[in-house]
């Protein structure tokens, strides 16, 4: 049983790794337009906190997130044919990246507006209250995100009505260039829960079995009637801003330290203080994540582009 | 008993709620005061707080909540408490909502209204008498309502709530308490996108909805009874879907067009309608399509300025005279 | 020079306290259409953080802060005539009640969207602080308000920048009907200036005193460089929210209780223990403000309407 | 050496910091960064983060301090990152901004620009290609502008930024770095509410402004060589105030019409001209007002569904050969 939830959880950390460096690399060579994110180094955040969900539990990703995808069961090459802006694409090619949702799979689609989804987030929590079922809405953000008004808006309504959401904030110290100090004039984005008369908490983003500590409590509180939390992972991301940034504007020693504090190896060494044989466990996950990440790759680009005509329909339940 | 329309509009969303479970309302001062037009009088108690909710002051958040309630199957109903505020919500709506469908593939739907009163001409100034449905003009995957009658308000707010599409709901203030009709005691719905001919005529259309209506009558029956002009009055109800047949049909028949609304001239939809009229039916005008609308500017507060500034019957007159005369 | 101070601030207070009444009895009659909202029992607050302002000092006051307007040196008779949507007031007749300023005087008028001045006064701040200009800007707001999103936005950056601003809410407990525990989870609006980075203050805001040491503290330190402070001034509002409104929805005990703490009784009671002749003071200055207030309320009867077409000025600096 | 669009903004941001220290930026990344398109690369290191400041998301805190800056004589330029999310200021600036000086009698004004890369055509998908125009077109108070050309942008913005007056700026990114052209030296405005007339023609008019100006030549192009048609072509630049007089005079010379924009068909600013133009010069028409726009759907993402809705070559070609025929 622990067993496999620690194969799981490998799998998951290293899938979406995998999944974003292609990502990546196909944006490169001109084979994904548009903006591409990569939540490289953030990994353990939604992976932690999505593993053990509920389907029925709603989450709200953004632009980082695409673990939250594919531990919560969307199928890579779905996934991947949403990048391509192909009609197998989970928007249909209506949009790109993860401006998509899956709602069978709980899986809120955001717009680009920052901190938009915490409101429906909200929403989603009022839902499940009024209807007495025990699950939990999720919203993600960046510590970039906090600063608008549909943050305050949200935790102040969700600490009122005790509703069960849990809001992650992946505090990664740069919102695009802007450092945390020209963000904010304190140090955790979690303190300022009490503000709404409920709990904050800080945990390290890059640390797995952190995040799925303090995640987990918040997230059986919430299933019990227990109200919100804000939980704040620190963590950083790799890349720059978008594909298409150069980060320059951050300390070169900055990355290496927290490239020393990779989530995934992080992970590795505590498998193999709990004695497993990481480098065959490695070398068998790596190939069949390859295998699911090529099959994506190419079930996205064989799959055709939507027609133009297209771009006139879903816009309506009921048209007219 | 004659219902007024702010009656109308309670008693849709009273009886939707008792009809559907799924339906509730949020917005601010909904519960323990029932309103401040009193449109949810008496639901606090009837449904009790977890179905009337009376959220703090975020109009961001009401229609964020709303929406996110909404895609988990709710027919939540969101009370903007003038819709002058909707500003505060507009992202929310024009991006979040209208957008949710089309950017899941036609995976998600949001059945939900967002109401509010709308419209000037009670001395409410800047901030208390727009009329927001410019604001959404461009916007696809909203749908907009904008009732005349206390029986449209009763049934297009219930086939609003009925549908599983966003609708904004501009009822207007000023016929709050001012219009009463007798209405049917059974359920009944009037569906979007249907204009009404409320007046028949060959000589002339006037093409209005909301508060406008009546000094469009009114305008229409003066041009009867002192110029012999039989002037066609359409309410068109809904401003999307907006039900361009029955404009063309009109038009066709009379070859001459005033459109009327409280909403400013410039950027107000009569541009669009007038746009799109001249465009499909070129052959068939026999004059220019022309507008009565608010002057503009802001909806100033003093009397003599708000009355410089909304459309009435003596500027519909005046307007309609000079195309009879064309 | 004391003396003067106390008699200064016992006119305000009594000058707001006659003229709202005055305008509660025109409004009942008839003369003042539109929405007029009450102060009534809140008079200690604008008075005592207005008092000893700098003409360039920039204030931002809501609905129920017409001492603001007084303190801080409108003429009333153009503040009645601003009321009466007469020419003579201060937006010509363009919009009604407080929805009008007097930037000369460093007041700001608002628009009824609430919290939405308070960026304005950070915009303020912002200006004197580039232009190393000693003053302060100061955003008043009802603690309903402060549930808005541009409360947040705006405390966050006062934060970050250390602007020279102060934030004053008005915690009368009630949000038109919706009492504080429908608004927000905590006790104290203040707590959460520590998710910002500054401090946060509460105090009586029917204790002149009170607010004045509070209020100018704070004012002091945004001088001298040292940053925004939230003030919370608890206090209550004797009318409903609008003279539309009856406030059914509040404990009858609850106005009684509060009517004890009347500001101007408790005012009087100071002057009292401090040797004055509060019987005399008392019907020297109601005289004195019953002269002001009729003469205002002539000048604004008498005063002329704005013509229709005026509705077409004031758009633009550089018209077209 | 040519400039691009991108950096004729940027000089004009530049000189205009330099000639007048009451202008300042304020926005997202504006600083350390320089812009996420470097309309402000180099500012820091020039101006200072007194002068380039960096502020957190907030857009509705950008506009509203850049409107307390302004009120006290500031001339603040506030940058949103893509002019989509100005939908999170519409509070700030519909109600706060174009309203100050009409609710302050006159005794106030608010110098500031709220500019930002507008526009489809670069796969942005539903978030990052809008044309927020038509979300302002009822606003009074504000001023609108949306240059085709690097002179303009240049000269267009200058004029902004000296404006007493809210004016918002959208730029198009599409054009920031795919056109250039050689700047004057010295300085120079363009000033705000004058259209400009491309091209020469008498036997019909394209209107048109911003992106769309480059298809509609090409149109008009290919009209003169292939069907002989001398097609005049009118850059509005400025959409509020507009330019009337230009093309009530160019309607009674050409007799025919065609709108061209890239925002939506519904709502966007063609409807109100169509309906304007043919209220004022409807013995001139000869044909009805066409307009070729995008499609009444959100700027979906993928290249087919982008292509199908954006306006280009092909669609204003089919449009004005209709209308040539008429
Ligand atoms: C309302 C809004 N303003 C600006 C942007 C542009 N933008 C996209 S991502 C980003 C930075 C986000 O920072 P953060 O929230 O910390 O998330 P991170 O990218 O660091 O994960 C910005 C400014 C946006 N998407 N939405
Ligand atoms: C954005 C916005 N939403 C709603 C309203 C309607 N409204 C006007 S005053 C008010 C209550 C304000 O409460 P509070 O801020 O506590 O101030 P108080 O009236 O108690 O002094 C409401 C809901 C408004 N003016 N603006
Ligand atoms: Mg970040
Ligand atoms: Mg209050």
């Amino acid at each position: 049983m622990e067993m496999k939830e620690d194969q799981e959880l490998y799998f998951y950390l290293k899938l979406t790794r995998e999944f974003e460096d292609r990502v990546s690399k196909l944006h490169l060579q001109g084979k994904i337009l548009g903006g591409v994110y990569s939540g490289k180094g953030q990994e353990a955040i939604v992976v932690g906190v999505c593993y053990g969900l509920q389907r029925e539990d709603f989450i709200c990703p953004i632009h980082r997130d695409m673990g939250a995808f594919l531990v919560k069961g969307v199928d890579p090459k779905r996934l991947m044919a949403q990048l391509f802006g192909k009609k197998t694409g989970l928007s249909k090619g209506k949009d790109s990246f993860l401006h998509a949702g899956d709602l069978e799979r709980g899986i809120f689609g955001a717009t680009s507006m920052l901190a938009s989804t915490l409101p429906v987030a909200a929403g989603a929590a009022l839902k499940f209250r009024m209807r007495k079922e025990p699950h939990v809405a999720i919203a993600f953000f960046g510590e970039g995100a906090s600063s608008r008004g549909d943050f305050h808006e949200t935790l102040n309504f969700a600490g009122i009505h005790k509703l069960p959401v849990i809001f992650v904030c992946e505090n990664n110290f740069y919102a695009y260039s802007t450092p945390q100090n020209a963000q904010m004039a304190v140090e955790d984005v979690a303190i300022r829960a009490e503000g709404y008369g409920f709990k904050g908490a800080v945990c390290s983003g890059n640390d797995l079995h952190a995040v799925m500590r303090t995640a987990h409590a918040a997230i059986d509180r919430a299933r019990h009637g227990e109200g919100p939390t804000l939980i704040e992972c620190k963590t950083y991301r790799y890349h720059g801003h978008s594909e298409h940034d150069q980060p320059f504007y951050r300390p070169k020693e900055e990355l290496i330290e927290w490239e020393s504090r990779d989530p995934i190896q992080r992970f590795e060494i505590y498998l193999e203080k709990k004695g497993y044989n990481v480098d065959q466990m490695k070398a068998e996950t790596e190939k069949q994540i390859k295998e699911i990440v090529d099959e994506a790759v190419q079930f996205a680009e064989e799959s055709p582009y939507p027609e133009g005509k297209e771009a006139m329909e879903d816009l309506y339940a009921n048209p007219f | 008993m004659p219902t007024t329309y702010i009656k109308a509009i309670r008693d849709a969303m009273f009886e939707e709620m008792k009809r559907d479970e799924n339906v509730f309302i949020l917005g601010e001062d909904v519960g323990i005061l029932g309103g401040a037009f009193k449109a949810t009088d008496g639901f606090l108690k009837e449904f009790g707080p977890e179905r009337v909710i009376d959220t703090p002051i975020a109009e961001s958040l009401i229609v964020g909540a709303a929406i996110g309630a909404a895609v988990l199957g709710m027919r939540p109903i969101a009370e903007i408490q003038f819709a002058d505020f909707i500003s505060c919500a507009y992202d929310q709506i024009i991006n979040m909502a209208a957008t949710l469908r089309y950017r899941h593939g036609g995976g998600a739907q949001v059945p939900m209204v967002i109401r509010g009163p709308s419209g000037a001409g009670v001395h409410g100034g800047l901030f208390h008498s727009q009329n927001p449905e410019s604001y959404f003009l461009s916007v696809p995957g909203l749908k907009m309502v904008a009732p005349a009658t206390a029986y449209d308000a009763k049934g297009l707010l219930k086939a609003a709530i009925r549908d599983d599409d966003p609708v904004l709901f501009f009822e207007h203030k000023y016929l709050y308490r001012r219009i009463q009709e007798e209405l049917p005691e059974e359920d009944y719905i009037v569906p979007l996108g249907k204009a009404a001919v409320r007046r028949e005529g060959s000589d002339m259309t006037f093409i209005t909805y909301s508060s406008m209506l009546y000094p469009s009558l009114t305008a229409a029956e003066r041009l009867e009874k002192e110029d012999g002009l039989r002037v066609e009055v359409i309410d068109l109800r809904s401003l999307r879907p907006l039900d361009w047949e029955t404009l063309f049909g009109s038009v066709r028949k009379t070859n001459k067009v005033v459109i009327i609304h409280e909403d400013r001239r410039t950027g107000g939809i009569g541009g669009e309608i007038a746009a799109r009229l001249a465009e499909e039916c070129f052959d068939s005008l026999d004059g220019p399509i022309v507008r009565v609308a608010s002057e503009d500017t802001h909806y100033a507060f003093s009397p003599p300025l708000e009355e410089f500034i909304l459309p009435n019957v003596d500027k519909i007159l005046a307007k309609a005279r000079a195309l009879a005369a064309y």
